[in-house]
């Protein structure tokens, strides 16, 4: 059984997703746990990929017996294995973290459709890193999308409006990415990667291959939220339920950020970005500005899911700046940031799930005491924003350590000053959030002498939400400590040869 | 004109010329000897009534070989049906 | 407008059509792999059958032959058969949707292919017409149209 | 001249994408964007089959087929059009009509919400 896996992490999902809400409709609590089960089960497939890959190298799954190119395959390599992985851990996570947040937010009578939904999402984010075709990957994209219109149009006010103007930009996105695929198929003939993969070096020179790798990157663009294509995101993950931005921040934007990685490195060549069309450039300093942009506007909010959101506008920046580098110390730093900004920016929107969950407060400006009301939850922000400021030992220094170097072998010395930039900008804004809530008490108890500041009853989030937390508390510091293994088992192999 | 529209125009523009720039280096419509037409389809054309009993080529590339897909191309629908349901349908109290 | 409105044309016409549609949608799914057609377009026929019933007759009438719970039940089952006959692959031996290796009596693997194209084409059939008359529905009921009968 | 003949449907397709797109993000009404969207979407279905056309060829059905074996040698693969752009659009179809629906769905919240379709008055209002 053990060659099934890479279809068992789809099928598990599926089939349950389809019988959730026919369960549903005689006991409503039945979803959730279902849910979990599947999720479990796909987890446990995930890692028995990820097993397979690390001791036979690359897997190959043939659906339904027929061969590429005239099947659709599913490819699970050395770049895939370990994001299809974190995407399983991380929405098992997640899932268990949201049961209590759900209870609050969606009405009993929508949970069989909520779950079944959340469980589609979370299929087609992994269906989208495990496939090997071209056409497969946009069905994928629009069962993504469709699940998280829905999803984030049971938020709150407002979220209607976010959730229809999602739609509207993901469509364009959507619709480009097609566009892109039927003029590479018209002048190859072929829509799975590996047979792209041959066939496209003896068509560097012609103008419909340069129309479609720029209709490429303008649709991933949109679905990630790169820079000047990002303003659907803000709302969308600020209106949201927390549970779903909990689940699409970590993983939407990194599984279409993977997608970009394929399309540059093994449906194109690398070498086609760089030397035959200027487009690596370009994305460099397009990366370069997003990430500005992002520090800048999330100083500027004071909503914490609002601020997360526009981090993780700057935080893609770093990814795609990495593989706009295109240099060996760049490309595994930005696989590598897929990692630890997933868990970071995973464990921040669950920090900031069970602050509303507990208290309501989403203004940050009201997050006094909470160190004394949340310990764990508030130490566990702590670790995520250290990463996310790039202190060692978590895995945030060590991924932007590598694209820093990244820039210096390149002799890009403005980028070097952008990430460092950049990083003295997520710390003013994450220590800030660290200063109101540790030390606001101190502050304004200044005047009163000695006189201790008044003792607040430890009301942490429920067992549920806590040890979730925690695990990507401790999977932050556990990316960082083992990032040479990671790069020594997995990462090193995705670098095409030739490449210095 | 208002600047929302015309910045709208100019994208729209942008991506039409864009798009017509990659039209010159197509093959001509209806070619015979169109990439498209011999790489992969071909095989599709002459196997498949041997290899699904299927002679309908569209229904036999559909439902097996890229079988896949369609499978997925239901669930887009099926998720449609719930968003839909999850959006409108009232609570019944 | 979807209310029931007493037009003996409509109604009469309605009648004698409805018959010939629904077979028309039954013969284009299962003739799917010989000829034009195949689950979507049968489904979407057996589904706008469906729906010219409800513009002709009003929601309440067709309600009460096809109920809520049962269009969600199809929708679900439908695309259950479809990812249910992948899985059942895995179990004897082959890859997901490998039909080849179902464990029919039938002396070529071909003939199990062409038997798994038409279950599968069934599947889709029951989805796209259960989804279509349920998004039919929830659009109606939300823009201002509310059945007398609910669906329980 | 020639150009324009022998690559008509290419450059038909993209004024009508050009008119979709246009609609999609200059109209502030939001069912003139839906519409605008089923228009890109159609424009993408006309490239597509535009793709899979062959002059002189027939629908992709073997013709006689059902009664006896024909060796896989023996088909004209110039006599039939190419089925895979048509499998393809089949699903963007679908695609294109599930994305309606639940983009009419949102319009009538929205509307229920707001009492108006008009984008800049709503957000007038969000604000």
């Amino acid at each position: 059984m053990i060659h099934q896996a890479p279809a068992l992490t789809i099928a598990t999902l599926l089939l349950s997703a389809f019988w959730i809400p026919i369960l549903g409709m005689f006991k409503k609590e039945s979803a959730y746990y279902i849910a979990l089960a599947a999720l479990f089960l796909s987890f446990a497939s995930a890692c028995v990929t990820l097993y397979s890959v690390l001791l036979h190298g690359t897997v190959h799954y043939h659906m339904g017996g027929w061969l590429p190119p005239w099947g659709i395959e599913f490819v699970i390599d050395y770049l895939n294995a370990g994001i299809l992985a974190l995407i399983a851990l991380i929405s098992f996570l997640t899932t268990i973290a949201a049961k209590e947040s759900v209870k609050q937010e969606i009405n009993r009578d929508k949970w069989p459709a909520f779950w079944s939904l959340y469980l589609l999402l979370i299929m087609s984010l992994m269906g989208m890193t495990e496939t090997g075709d071209m056409f497969n990957m946009y069905v994928y994209l629009e069962v993504s999308s469709l699940t998280a219109y829905g999803l984030i149009a049971m938020g709150e006010d407002g979220a209607l409006m976010a959730s229809f103007n999602y739609l509207i930009l993901g469509s364009v996105g959507a619709s480009f990415y097609l566009l892109g695929v039927g003029y590479l198929y018209i002048v190859t003939g072929s829509l799975n990667m590996a047979d792209l993969y041959r066939l496209i070096p003896g068509l560097y020179h012609s103008k419909v291959v340069f129309t479609a790798f720029a209709f490429f990157m303008v649709g991933i663009g949109i679905k990630m939220g790169l820079f000047p294509l990002h303003v659907w995101l803000p709302d969308a993950y600020t209106r949201a339920p927390s549970s779903i931005s909990t689940l699409i921040a970590p993983t939407m934007t990194k599984v279409s950020v993977y997608v970009l990685f394929r399309i540059i490195l093994s449906v194109f060549h690398i070498q086609f970005s760089t030397t035959i069309i200027p487009a690596a450039k370009l994305l460099l300093w397009i990366a370069a500005v997003g990430i500005i942009y992002g520090s800048i506007m999330a100083i500027a909010q004071k909503d914490i899911k609002r601020m997360l959101a526009y981090s993780s506008i700057s935080q893609i920046g770093y990814i795609v700046l990495g593989i706009a580098l295109a240099n060996r110390m760049g490309l595994i730093g930005g696989a590598l940031h897929i990692f630890s900004h997933a868990f970071a920016k995973g464990c921040l929107f669950m920090v900031a799930m069970a602050i509303v969950y507990k208290t309501g407060i989403r203004n940050i400006d009201e997050f006094k005491d909470l160190n004394k009301k949340m310990p764990f939850t508030m130490a566990a922000f702590c670790i995520a924003a250290l990463s996310m400021v790039g202190v060692p030992p978590t895995a945030g220094f060590f991924s932007k350590w590598y694209i820093v170097l990244g820039t210096i072998s390149g002799r890009h010395w403005t980028l070097t000053a952008v990430i460092l930039a950049s990083s003295l900008l997520n710390a003013i804004y994450f220590f800030r959030i660290i200063e109101k809530t540790y030390f606001s008490s101190f502050l304004g108890g200044g005047g009163h002498g000695h006189h201790e500041a008044p003792s607040v009853a430890i009301a942490e989030a429920p067992v549920t939400m806590v040890i979730p937390i925690l695990i990507m508390a401790v999977g932050i510091l556990a990316a960082g400590i083992f990032n040479f293994q990671i790069i020594h088992h997995l990462l090193q192999f995705i670098i095409p040869k030739g490449l210095v | 004109m208002k600047p929302l529209k015309l910045f709208a125009l100019i994208t729209v523009l942008v991506t039409g010329f864009l798009l017509m720039y990659g039209v010159n280096d197509m093959p001509n419509l209806g070619s015979n000897l169109s990439p498209a037409s011999m790489h992969v389809s071909p095989y599709y054309i002459q196997h498949s009534e041997e290899d699904t009993n299927a002679p309908n080529f569209v229904s036999a590339v559909l439902a097996d070989y890229r079988g896949f897909d369609t499978l997925f191309e239901t669930t887009v629908i099926f998720c449609a049906g719930m968003v839909c349901m999850m959006l409108l349908r009232e609570n019944k109290q | 407008m979807i209310k029931r409105y007493d037009n003996l044309i409509i109604e009469f016409f309605c009648r004698i059509i409805a018959a010939p549609v629904f077979l028309f949608g039954v013969y284009i799914i299962f003739h799917g792999e010989a000829s034009p057609g195949g689950g979507f377009q049968g489904g979407v026929i057996l589904g706008a059958g469906y729906i010219m019933l409800a513009i002709a007759y009003g929601i309440d009438f067709t309600l009460k032959r096809l109920r809520e719970k049962v269009i969600l039940f199809l929708s679900c089952f439908g695309v259950f058969i479809y990812g249910g006959i992948g899985a059942a692959c895995i179990l004897w031996q082959g890859n997901f949707l490998d039909y080849g290796k179902l464990p029919l009596p039938l002396t070529h693997a071909n003939a199990i292919r062409g038997i798994g194209i038409m279950g599968v084409e069934i599947g889709v059939g029951l989805t796209v017409m259960g989804v279509m008359v349920s998004i039919y529905y929830d659009l109606i009921v939300a823009g201002g149209v509310q059945p007398e009968i609910k669906g329980e | 001249m020639e150009f324009i003949l022998s690559k008509f449907n290419y450059l038909m397709y993209i004024a009508m994408m050009m008119i979709g797109f246009y609609a999609m993000i200059a109209k502030h009404n939001l069912v003139k964007k839906v519409i605008g969207m089923n228009i890109f979407q159609a424009a993408i279905i006309l490239f597509y089959i535009s793709i899979g056309a062959k002059k002189g060829a027939t629908i992709p059905i073997l013709e006689g087929g059902e009664h006896h074996a024909i060796s896989p040698e023996s088909i004209q693969v110039a006599h039939y059009i190419n089925p895979l752009p048509h499998v393809l659009m089949l699903t963007a179809i679908v695609v294109g009509v599930s994305v309606t629906g639940v983009a009419l769905a949102l319009i009538i919240l929205i509307y229920r919400r707001y009492k108006t379709i008009e984008e800049d008055e709503i957000l007038r209002r969000l604000s």
